[in-house]
């Protein structure tokens, strides 16, 4: 007791920078389900709502960035302090960069909102559920700071790729079966791939994750398929 | 944040002999804040510090010029009652120095003089004031044996203890850690950080980090002036001030 | 509150009384021997022998005696003073030869110097035959001095840092090499001045040399180590207690005590000057 | 690492050389001393009052000259200790800095005063004015004896006690005052208490020095072998009877061998209270640690 | 120079920081420019070289991660030099990500080899010109310390994004009039897109070199166009 | 960057008479590096390195096993001379200590020790040492002036040069800047830096900062054990062990 005392305060600290992290990470995740949900069940209310929030999740983003140079400024830290603080700040971008996502797709499900859907959405809400069960995992991961569990983020990306060539391979077909769907299914192009671009954020998250607990550098692609040229 | 204002120092000057040591020091500590003052060695924040219970007093040459106001009372009136003063605004320093009687008399020091003579109300300070100070739980079987025999953290500790036995509502603290060990300097800090609760603390030290740690306010002082005051984040990373820049990335100092 | 103001003001006021009656009082006695001994006072008081049964002329022999007397105590205190003091500071082991010497050099402080004087004429006078001469004494005023002189050559020697001598071993130097090269060199200074220090001591004792080596009255500076000397503390005694005319002589006295003081005093301010010098410095 | 021992051995042999001293000193006042008990038992010695060393039978009971060297260290202790003490307390915590860079020398400085000079003074100015002001036979006497002793060890134990006083950490003096207290209460509660085992042995080495000086008791205690009544009374405190004798007494014989006696006796009353200063130092330096 | 004695080091090593940056930002531009050149000229071989070097530059990005923890870890630093070692975190990963798009770019060029293009290619260059100009703008206001030059980039921003309307609605135009177009010009559509973001990401840098500067937190937004939902 | 190994420590335990102060010791250092040795106080530190010149050998009770190569010669052999091997093994020490003597006979004491007598070939090592050390300029004007004059930072300085005067091949410092400010700190450390040029150094030191801006290498000692030896950018990031990493976080000492 008497010996952890001397990082007492900066373990509370830390805590409270993850805490943030967390903070952040529902939000951002929320933004996706919640922006994707807007643009399947077309409701306008919902993503403007997301937009609105966007503010919010820049601010907090912001805080963490200045949180964590309090950090340093504060306890020089070490070893693994530093690879978990520096691996704050990082994380806290990726996911920000999430969160915009969420805001894209808001708009996208505006300017669809009231035009009928050339086809349901199935694969787009699957992507997202992936999305967030990877987002969870690699938190939980920090949070109960088990390296596993990040390391089961980088297999689901990989998946949601899939998902998204399928979404492509789809949308192609479906324009040029009839032009018209073109505008739309562009949007939904974006969508797809903007999402896809989510699941590289996540893997990155994930890494910084391995990294922060276990001091290796762990490249997501030793876990997965090769990416083909 | 900011509540009330605790102490006031307008347009402070500090002369020791002819040599001006402080220029136009104007500013207001909240009440129940952490402030932090750090600067180069011979700023002038010991000396600044020193003003608030007059401790100056004693120093042949010293003169202030300007007001301090603590609780919008000017201590340099010729009404103030130094002693009284003294007693409301406490002090511990850069050495721990427990006076050479035991645990418990160090604490009743302060009281005593003041007069309390009853046992009860003595041993009932004693308590409050180790306990507020940290220390009760470590001493609390041998509060008869002699304070020196204690570690450099418990001395200093206990030198807390002693300087809230009086009730102060201010607490000035000249670099309290810079003669104790890491330990005892994060045991202090953590205290440093309960204690505004009940009290309104001035702490000078030459650590920057700490400062970032502890306080909640930070005054730059440089040469003699005020350079700057500020919330401590905003200092630490983001200083309005080139010099406030320039001290705490080592330019110079 | 007021009664503890009170009550410091009082205080204070007493402690400057006090100082201000010894200073006073010091200054009253130095002032009273100055002026009354600076009348017969001239080079030829200084220079020439006491005539007609000490009630004329002037005092050059006791004054050299008392130098002679000095020389051959510190010839003798010096050298051992320091190797003691060397030996404490740099070879000792807590072991039981060391407690004994500590022990005897605390002892030897404090005996009275009568005693010394004792112990002089049993050992250097009768038992090693020496007889009363400047031998005798001047050995007895060294033993006398032997204390003081290891006390502050140890001090000496603890002063000089650790580091001096981790640092000139580090280099490849032997401990002697070290010791002669770094530690003595590095030491003197404060050697020196506790060496004059107990030379402002011996010139003004008394007690020990009176049944040891002081003469009564002496024709002439001694020529040997084994002549008897006059002594200026001794002169002033026998011209106070046991002089021809002892009231007409009263100019002389005072002119003599005006001497020694200024000799003692004079030498023991040098010392006292550079001792504060050498603590500033060290700190 | 080669020839380190030789140094060593030389300089551990010269530095028994103190070793030898004292043993000296005590082989030579026992041997030439306890002669003595030949002619008179202990009990006769230390409790008889009559001293005619050369009578024939010698009386040699030394209570007299025991009480006299007693009485006049207690008497000049007693004007000298308190004195000394408000000097020293005056220096280190009240005097101004500039008084106290010249007082703290001067002190140091007149520690070196010859008793030779005091005892002359005593006898030439104290001595008349005594007899003059208090219309005595002899000015020569306990008190004036007295005084000088005290004058005498004023410096002595005044720059020693300031020493100890001034050892005080300023700190803690900082501290007393920042808790509200005035001057003197920091003095007495807080740098006293601190500086005691120094102060107390300052005063025993100021006891010390008063009760082996001789000269000054030689030249105005008055001489008398007797047990004073009052503070008029002349004293032969026991230095003063060995200086005063020594000179014309024969080797060898029972009176030599008595002021040998006296010396032992001195010898033992120092050194017991030299030996006690010695402990209440070291213990002031444990507790201090 | 006794003064400025204590900093050497950091100095040093905080240049060196930048110089690492500074060749990121090189090759990050580089990649964008040799892509949509190889892009625009049908020329595989300069396509698989800039997807060659990609290591590299995951490599230094990786290099200076490390060297920026190694300087908090050094050096405890605060003040500017605190806010320069983490911008110059942050600005790694943007570039980084910039580098990527130039692999993704350099991919759509070697698909789109030996096809046709269905259009001369202008505008698309003229968006990785402007890209470039504002990355040497905000690297050389870093390297200068000049806050100035760095607040040019966010109008350049707002040309980008001009440029990638007009580039999208043409592409829409031209797939709708003949859909064989389509999968050409979705992967242009997508080119544009990519080069859109790393306008984005380029805002980020400057954005970090302002506050790296001044201490003052700089939204890009402050100085463009509101952006339209 | 490894290159040759200077030092080679096989299995050595240390006692200081019945406790057991350096456990099984084994480890290389590299000629021309900086290798840090770090770890709690008491940790064995200092001891190691004193075993390097042998500086124990006047701890009585101090007794070394196992085998300390230098340049492949066992220094615990029985044919070792010692004083050339200090005078192949420079040590600065914690606090400056140059002799109270002049600037040039501080740096002369070793070589004269070791029988140089010209006054010129005296001279040329007085030069290049104080060069060495990047102190020339500052005192080539007053060679004959006392060492003790110096400041902090050049005192330490010319112990470095003194040090080198000798012409060791290895440089051992012993907390070199702890009595130092950190502007003196600073310069000591560049030096370091630059010293590894012509000497291998092996440096303790307390601030893990200082460990991680001036070496190559790092140790670190736990109980008189050697837990982790790395290159020293690893040990602050991501050491492998996890004492290491408990240290290095201040999870103790
Ligand atoms: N008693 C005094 N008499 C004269 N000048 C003094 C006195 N005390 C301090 N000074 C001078 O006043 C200036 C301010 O000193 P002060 O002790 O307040 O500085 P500081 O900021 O506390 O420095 P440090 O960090 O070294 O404690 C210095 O230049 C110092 O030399
Ligand atoms: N002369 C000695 N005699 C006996 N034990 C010693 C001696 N010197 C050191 N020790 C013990 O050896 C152990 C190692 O000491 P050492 O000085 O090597 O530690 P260190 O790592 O250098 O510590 P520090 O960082 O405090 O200098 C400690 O437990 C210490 O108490
Ligand atoms: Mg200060
Ligand atoms: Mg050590
Ligand atoms: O813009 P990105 O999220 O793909 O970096």
């Amino acid at each position: 007791m008497q010996e952890l005392n001397a990082r007492r305060q900066l373990e509370a600290d830390l805590s409270e920078l993850t805490r943030m992290l967390m903070r952040l990470s529902k939000m951002a995740e929320e933004a996706l389900a919640r922006s994707v949900w807007a643009l399947k069940n077309q409701d306008v209310e919902t993503a403007r709502n997301v937009l609105d929030k966007d503010d919010a999740l820049d601010q907090l983003t912001g805080r963490i960035d200045v949180e964590c140079m309090n950090f340093v400024a504060r306890f020089q830290p070490l070893g693994e302090d530093l690879r978990t603080v520096t691996s704050i700040m990082h994380m806290a971008v990726d996911l920000e960069r999430i969160g915009d996502y969420g805001g894209n797709i808001a708009r996208a499900a505006i300017e669809l909102a009231g035009k009928e859907l050339m086809k349901p959405l199935i694969d787009i809400p699957r992507m997202t559920a992936t999305l967030s069960e990877m987002l969870e995992k690699a938190m939980s991961s920090l949070e109960r700071r088990e390296p596993a569990l990040a390391r089961e983020v980088f297999p689901l990306d990989d998946l949601v790729d899939d998902l998204e060539k399928q979404i492509m391979r789809e949308l192609l077909l479906l324009m040029m079966e009839r032009p018209q769907r073109i505008e739309q299914a562009t949007l939904l192009l974006n969508v797809a791939r903007t999402l896809e671009r989510a699941g590289d954020h996540i893997t990155n998250v994930a890494e910084r994750v391995l990294y922060s607990l276990t001091g290796k550098v762990i490249r997501a692609t030793d876990f997965r398929r090769p990416k083909e040229r | 944040m900011k509540g009330n204002v605790q102490i006031r120092s307008q347009n402070v000057n500090l002369y020791y002999g002819p040599a001006k040591v402080l220029k136009d020091i104007t500013f207001d500590i909240f009440d129940h804040t952490v402030t932090a003052l750090i600067g180069p060695s011979g700023c002038g924040k010991s000396s600044w510090l020193r003003c608030l219970n007059r401790m100056n007093d004693y120093i042949a040459g010293a003169r202030v010029e300007g007001e301090i106001l603590i609780d919008e009372h000017d201590i340099y009136a010729r009404d103030t009652d130094v002693i009284a003063l003294r007693r409301n605004v406490g002090m511990v320093f850069q050495k721990p120095n427990p006076f050479p009687m035991s645990i418990y008399d160090n604490v009743a020091y302060g009281p005593r003089l003041h007069g309390v003579r009853s046992r009860e109300q003595l041993d009932g300070i004693v308590e409050r004031s180790l306990r507020g100070a940290a220390l009760w739980t470590e001493v609390k079987d041998k509060l008869t044996s002699s304070g020196i025999g204690l570690s450099g953290g418990q001395q200093q500790r206990l030198c807390i203890a002693r300087a809230i036995a009086t009730e102060p509502k201010i607490l000035l603290m000249d670099e309290p850690t810079s003669a104790l060990d890491p330990m005892a300097t994060a045991r202090i800090e953590e205290l440093v950080r309960d204690l505004k609760k009940n009290f309104t603390v001035v702490i000078v030290t030459h650590n920057m980090q700490q400062a970032a740690r502890v306080s909640d306010f930070t005054a730059f002082f440089l040469l003699g002036e005020l350079v700057e005051y500020e919330v401590t984040t905003k200092i630490f990373t983001a200083p309005d001030d080139k010099r406030t820049e320039d001290y705490i990335t080592g330019r110079f100092g | 509150m007021n009664r503890r103001r009170a009550v410091n003001g009082f205080m204070t006021a007493i402690l400057w009384a006090s100082a201000a009656f010894l200073v006073l009082l010091l200054l009253a006695i130095l002032i009273y021997v100055g002026v009354n001994g600076r009348q017969p006072l001239s080079w030829e008081f200084l220079t020439e022998p006491p005539r007609d049964s000490m009630t004329r002329g002037g005092i050059s022999t006791p004054l050299v005696g008392t130098m002679q007397l000095v020389i051959v105590s510190m010839f003798f205190a010096l050298p051992i003073g320091v190797v003691t003091g060397l030996y404490f500071a740099e070879y000792s082991r807590d072991g039981l030869f060391t407690k004994i010497l500590r022990l005897a050099i605390r002892s030897l402080a404090g005996v009275p110097s009568v005693v010394f004087g004792l112990f002089g004429l049993s050992l250097f006078v009768v038992t090693l035959g020496f007889g009363s001469s400047l031998l005798s004494a001047g050995l007895t005023l060294g033993c006398l001095t032997l204390p003081l002189i290891v006390t502050a050559s140890e001090q000496a020697f603890r002063a000089v840092p650790q580091d001096y001598r981790d640092a000139s071993y580090a280099l490849g130097a032997t401990k002697w090499q070290t010791i002669v090269k770094v530690v003595l060199p590095a030491a003197s200074s404060t050697v020196i001045t506790g060496a004059i220090l107990s030379i402002g001591r011996v010139a003004g004792e008394t007690a020990p040399i009176i049944f040891t080596g002081a003469a009564f009255y002496a024709p002439d500076i001694a020529k040997s180590l084994f002549d008897e000397v006059m002594a200026l503390p001794y002169h002033i005694m026998v011209l106070a207690t046991a002089g021809v005319n002892i009231e007409a002589t009263r100019p002389i006295q005072y002119a003599t005590v005006l001497v020694l003081l200024a000799l003692v005093l004079g030498v023991s301010s040098v010392g006292v000057v550079m001792r504060r010098r050498l603590r500033r410095s060290g700190r | 690492m080669k020839n380190e021992g030789l140094p060593s051995i030389l300089v551990a042999a010269v530095s028994s050389l103190g070793i030898f001293i004292m043993l000296f000193i005590l082989y030579f006042l026992v041997t030439e001393g306890i002669p003595v008990l030949r002619e008179a038992s202990l009990q006769k010695i230390l409790l008889e009052k009559a001293w005619y060393p050369t009578e024939t039978p010698p009386a040699l009971g030394m209570s007299a000259l025991i009480v006299g060297s007693f009485s006049v260290t207690l008497l000049s202790s007693l004007l000298a200790i308190p004195l000394s003490l408000l000097v020293a307390i005056f220096i280190s915590d009240v005097a101004p800095s500039f008084l106290r860079d010249i007082l703290k020398p001067v002190l140091e400085l007149l520690s070196f005063l010859p008793s030779i000079v005091l005892g002359f003074l005593g006898m030439v100015v104290l001595a008349p004015w005594l007899q003059e002001r208090f219309e005595l036979l002899s000015g020569l006497n306990l008190l004036n004896a007295s005084i000088l002793l005290g004058i005498m060890s004023v410096p002595i134990i005044a720059s020693l006690a300031e020493e100890a006083l001034s050892s005080v950490p300023g700190e803690l003096r900082d501290a007393s005052y920042a808790l509200g207290a005035t001057r003197w209460e920091t003095i007495r509660r807080v740098v006293i208490p601190w500086a005691r085992p120094g102060i107390l042995s300052a005063c025993l080495l100021g006891v010390m020095r008063s009760l082996g000086e001789t000269m000054v008791v030689l030249m105005a205690a008055g001489g008398a072998a007797i047990i004073p009544e009052s503070v008029f009374d002349p004293v032969r405190p026991l230095t003063s009877t060995i200086a005063a004798e020594m000179g014309e007494t024969p080797v060898g014989s029972t009176h030599y061998h008595a002021l040998f006696f006296a010396g032992l006796i001195l010898f033992f009353m120092t050194l017991a209270i030299n030996m006690l200063s010695a402990w209440i130092e070291s213990k002031g330096s444990v507790i201090r640690s």
